[in-house]
């Protein structure tokens, strides 16, 4: 991935950052230049909430190139506490305690390494929300 | 807007083809279809491929199959719509015929996924997904469609069986197709311990890698009978998209574009679900199969593993699905797979297709899926006599 | 077979947008598109791109910007043709209103070539050429354009001179369009002196790399004045195909694709080049320009000097050429390029083109290319009141 | 360039292997499916002529990948002894001596190497028809 590809959408990785609908007040995640449900443009920025449920996940044994160091690792979809839902990485939990309905909580971590550009790849991952000792 | 044939159609097996080049695949599979009928002239040529700019350097297909018939100067280009671009080729070849712009139109697709090394097939194929809000997080294909899987298990209860008993049934059909990539039978222990490839999906839940070429040619129905003797003609065919990331929608056990096109081909057509014969779905998984049984209409929410318990499924019960193997057994050249399902449902209503044969089908569906539903081709063709 | 108008267009300027991505940009054109008209709804898009797999890793672009404008689930998918596929989507979207398919289509190009690292842009627009037999030898797709230049200097006899003051026209043209990409006026000096791309090609014969989105809007013409005040109609349009490989033409000074396409969009628009105003051509690099001014019928062959020099392709001559500036000037966001003329042509015959405003344009036309003339689409429209 | 694809061409790059139609005789060359002049799909076998002369050239000064070694080089459009034309390399030749209907004749060669799959890529390219010593 290019250093533009990576600088721009870091509002949106990194801060999860999005876009909320002035007229319906649909949250639009990823951002979008008309909304999905009414079709305006007109936004006001928001950030989405930092806590959810996991509604599904994936396990990844054979990874693309860049994600060979964390794997497996698990892929799992979202709702936060908003209704809105994203894709991410659920990460320091044991693979066989992942239940689809945990609660999660966002944490800053660390992606992939593209080999390419030679840039370290920074973004939101989840996590369980009481960490175990 | 004039009525559209189908009115010849050609293959190649799919496979690893390592010794034909892109071209001379779809060469191929375009030579059966001319050779078929009597046809003076094809005007143009729209052809789908989803990877030959990764994998084989080229992109100006559409001049290179032009080329490889000796057919320049004639209008041809490329339709993409990830694993949904020979569905998007079809609707196009049908709307340059049914505006009367063109009169003979190849739609043709080839995909060579064998021309490369190493990883790059997969991550060719994962440009289907969001780049940017699911590659970027490490997602494969697979793993996306392993969230639908796991979440339908979650909410119906569905048991794991019930998927492998789908692959089962695909190998059984497609162990008499002469064109199969697959063409063996398995059983379900076979499929419940092949090896993880997402979990829960596992070898035999997936589609496998595969070149081929497939080509339909169409021509106004009004004139067909003076090409060929025997032809289908295209009832109903439509598109539909849907948010390009899994997060967005609302409902994450149907797909709204297959319902989208389903429902707009279906009312083009002037049929309902209960009056089509047979079917070639997009089952890149088995999950997919499920969910798109349920959203064309074939069968009700959650349902799916009872119905193909009782045989639902199979000819003589409610639709005879995929007797070609579908994309598990037959194989999926991903950009050119939809083309196969018009050709195969062509086949199948002109009882031209030997021992996959099901007998008396007067009405089939296609149903072709890019990406995770985020775009659905679905087209209803008619045996014209 | 119904008539089918432009009713509105929008555009980006074509720069190196390092801040915007591919859907974003698409966003823009469009929204400018549909922010100048009354459109209610849009039924499909059509876009064009040829490099977003190699360059965004990024398939299924008919989702990506359906779902960017909040418009799933419309039918929505890419047609490539390499640097000629935004022409290759306009017939597309033609043929979609004209058959009666659909009521409101978008056309839109869209391109990204500096999302990239060191020498992918370059790679992915050769493949446009024949990866086997053309880029296998080294040859890049300057260099091939070099051999057409080369030739016809040797044939004709035509200056070097000539091409570097087709240049200079280009940039003064483009040093009036606020989209362009180089709106600056350069002279003969600069241009003969630039360093050398492929010899005889220097770097002003070339068109720069750079990034950009244009959109169309359709509609059938008998609805168009329901949506819009000002529309134009497509009188005619065609695309044509030539063997991939230059080895296989039996003329290096002439591309048969322009003139097969042209000769039919002619036919199809009753028309002859004598009653066009005002083109758009497809001027990759300078000899690109000569070769296709003569074969759309402007200029007799190997005159192209001569008519340059007397003024014949500026306002008041035998055509206005390029009032944008062209690919050299304006830019050639590659997959876009088709588009952007067709929207430019729109805003000519509107009087809506501000500094660039050719007056009394009535009839224009666009001449868009992919590979060094291995497939031509070219458009044909008119004012409508 | 992967193995395969390589691989697979090696008659029609090496041995410069073309089909030629047997309805009209002409001769296709890269070999197509289907004749380029009269559609038909029965061929023979075809060498074509080692010789010919120069329609056009450019020389490459900022070569693609694999190419580094040789650059600047030339590539050329040849006319062959029967009329069929062909894009290849112009070699052992000076730059400024290269001129349009020079004659030529084939000469085997390396022509490029592929970083990625490993492999050097040989075929035939053309050269002055009589060498200067
Ligand atoms: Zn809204
Ligand atoms: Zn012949």
């Amino acid at each position: 991935m290019s250093v533009p590809r990576y600088w721009r959408e870091m509002p949106y990785r990194i801060r999860l950052e999005a876009r909320k609908c002035k007229l319906c007040n649909y949250v639009n995640y990823p951002p979008r230049t008309k909304c999905y449900k009414c079709g305006a443009s007109e936004f006001e920025k928001y950030y989405l909430p930092q806590r959810g449920i996991l509604l599904s996940f994936s396990i990844i044994r054979n990874p693309p190139t860049g994600f060979e160091k964390t794997t497996p690792y698990v892929i799992g979809l979202v709702e936060l506490e908003d209704g809105t839902k994203l894709l991410t990485q659920i990460t320091d939990v044991d693979i066989d305690e992942i239940k689809i309905g945990m609660e999660l909580e966002q944490t800053f971590r660390r992606i992939s390494e593209d080999g390419d550009s030679g840039i370290i790849q920074y973004g939101i991952k989840f996590r369980p929300k009481y960490l175990k000792f | 807007m004039k009525r559209v044939a189908i009115i010849s159609y050609g293959m190649t097996k799919v496979d690893k083809h390592w010794d034909k080049s892109l071209r001379r695949l779809f060469g191929e599979a375009a030579l059966m279809a001319m050779n078929k009928v009597n046809i003076p002239k094809i005007d143009a040529i729209i052809v789908s491929n989803m990877c030959a700019s990764d994998l084989s350097d080229q992109n100006n297909i559409g001049t290179i199959v032009a080329d490889e018939l000796g057919l320049t100067p004639i209008t041809a280009y490329r339709v993409e719509a990830a694993c949904g671009s020979g569905g998007a080729a079809l609707l196009t070849g049908f709307s340059l015929v049914s505006s009367g712009m063109f009169e003979v139109v190849m739609v043709g697709g080839v995909e060579k996924l064998t021309d490369n090394i190493g990883k790059m097939a997969t991550f060719s194929l994962g440009k289907a997904a969001d780049a940017e809000y699911e590659l970027f997080y490490g997602a494969t294909f697979a793993s996306l469609n392993a969230l639908l899987m796991n979440r339908y298990m979650h909410v119906y209860g569905t048991p794991r069986e019930a998927f492998a008993d789908f692959a089962v049934l695909m190998h059984r059909n497609g162990s008499k197709n002469p064109y199969a990539q697959l063409p063996f039978e398995i059983n379900r222990e076979i499929a419940l311990n092949s090896e993880f490839i997402a979990d829960p999906i596992r070898l035999y839940d997936c589609a496998p890698i595969g070149d081929g070429a497939a080509v339909v040619i169409l021509c106004p129905l009004e004139v067909a009978s003076k090409y060929s003797d025997s032809f289908v003609e295209i009832m109903g065919i439509a598109g539909a998209s849907d948010t390009i990331n899994l997060g967005s929608r609302d409902d994450l056990l149907s797909l709204r574009a297959t319902i989208t096109a389903a429902n707009n081909a279906y009312k083009m057509a002037r049929i309902t679900p209960a009056d089509v014969d047979i079917v070639e779905i997009h089952d890149t998984f088995t999950i997919t199969a499920a969910i798109s049984l349920e959203d064309l209409g074939f069968c009700e929410r959650g349902k799916f593993d009872k119905l193909l318990n009782e045989g639902a499924f199979e000819p003589g019960g409610i639709v005879a699905v995929n007797p070609s193997g579908g994309l598990k057994s037959r194989g999926h050249p991903v950009g050119a797979t939809g083309v196969y399902q018009a050709a195969e449902i062509t086949m199948q209503l002109l009882e031209e297709a030997g021992k996959m044969q099901v007998p008396n089908s007067e009405i089939g569906l296609t149903h072709n899926m890019g990406g995770v539903g985020s775009n659905v081709y679905v087209s209803i063709m008619r045996r014209a006599r």
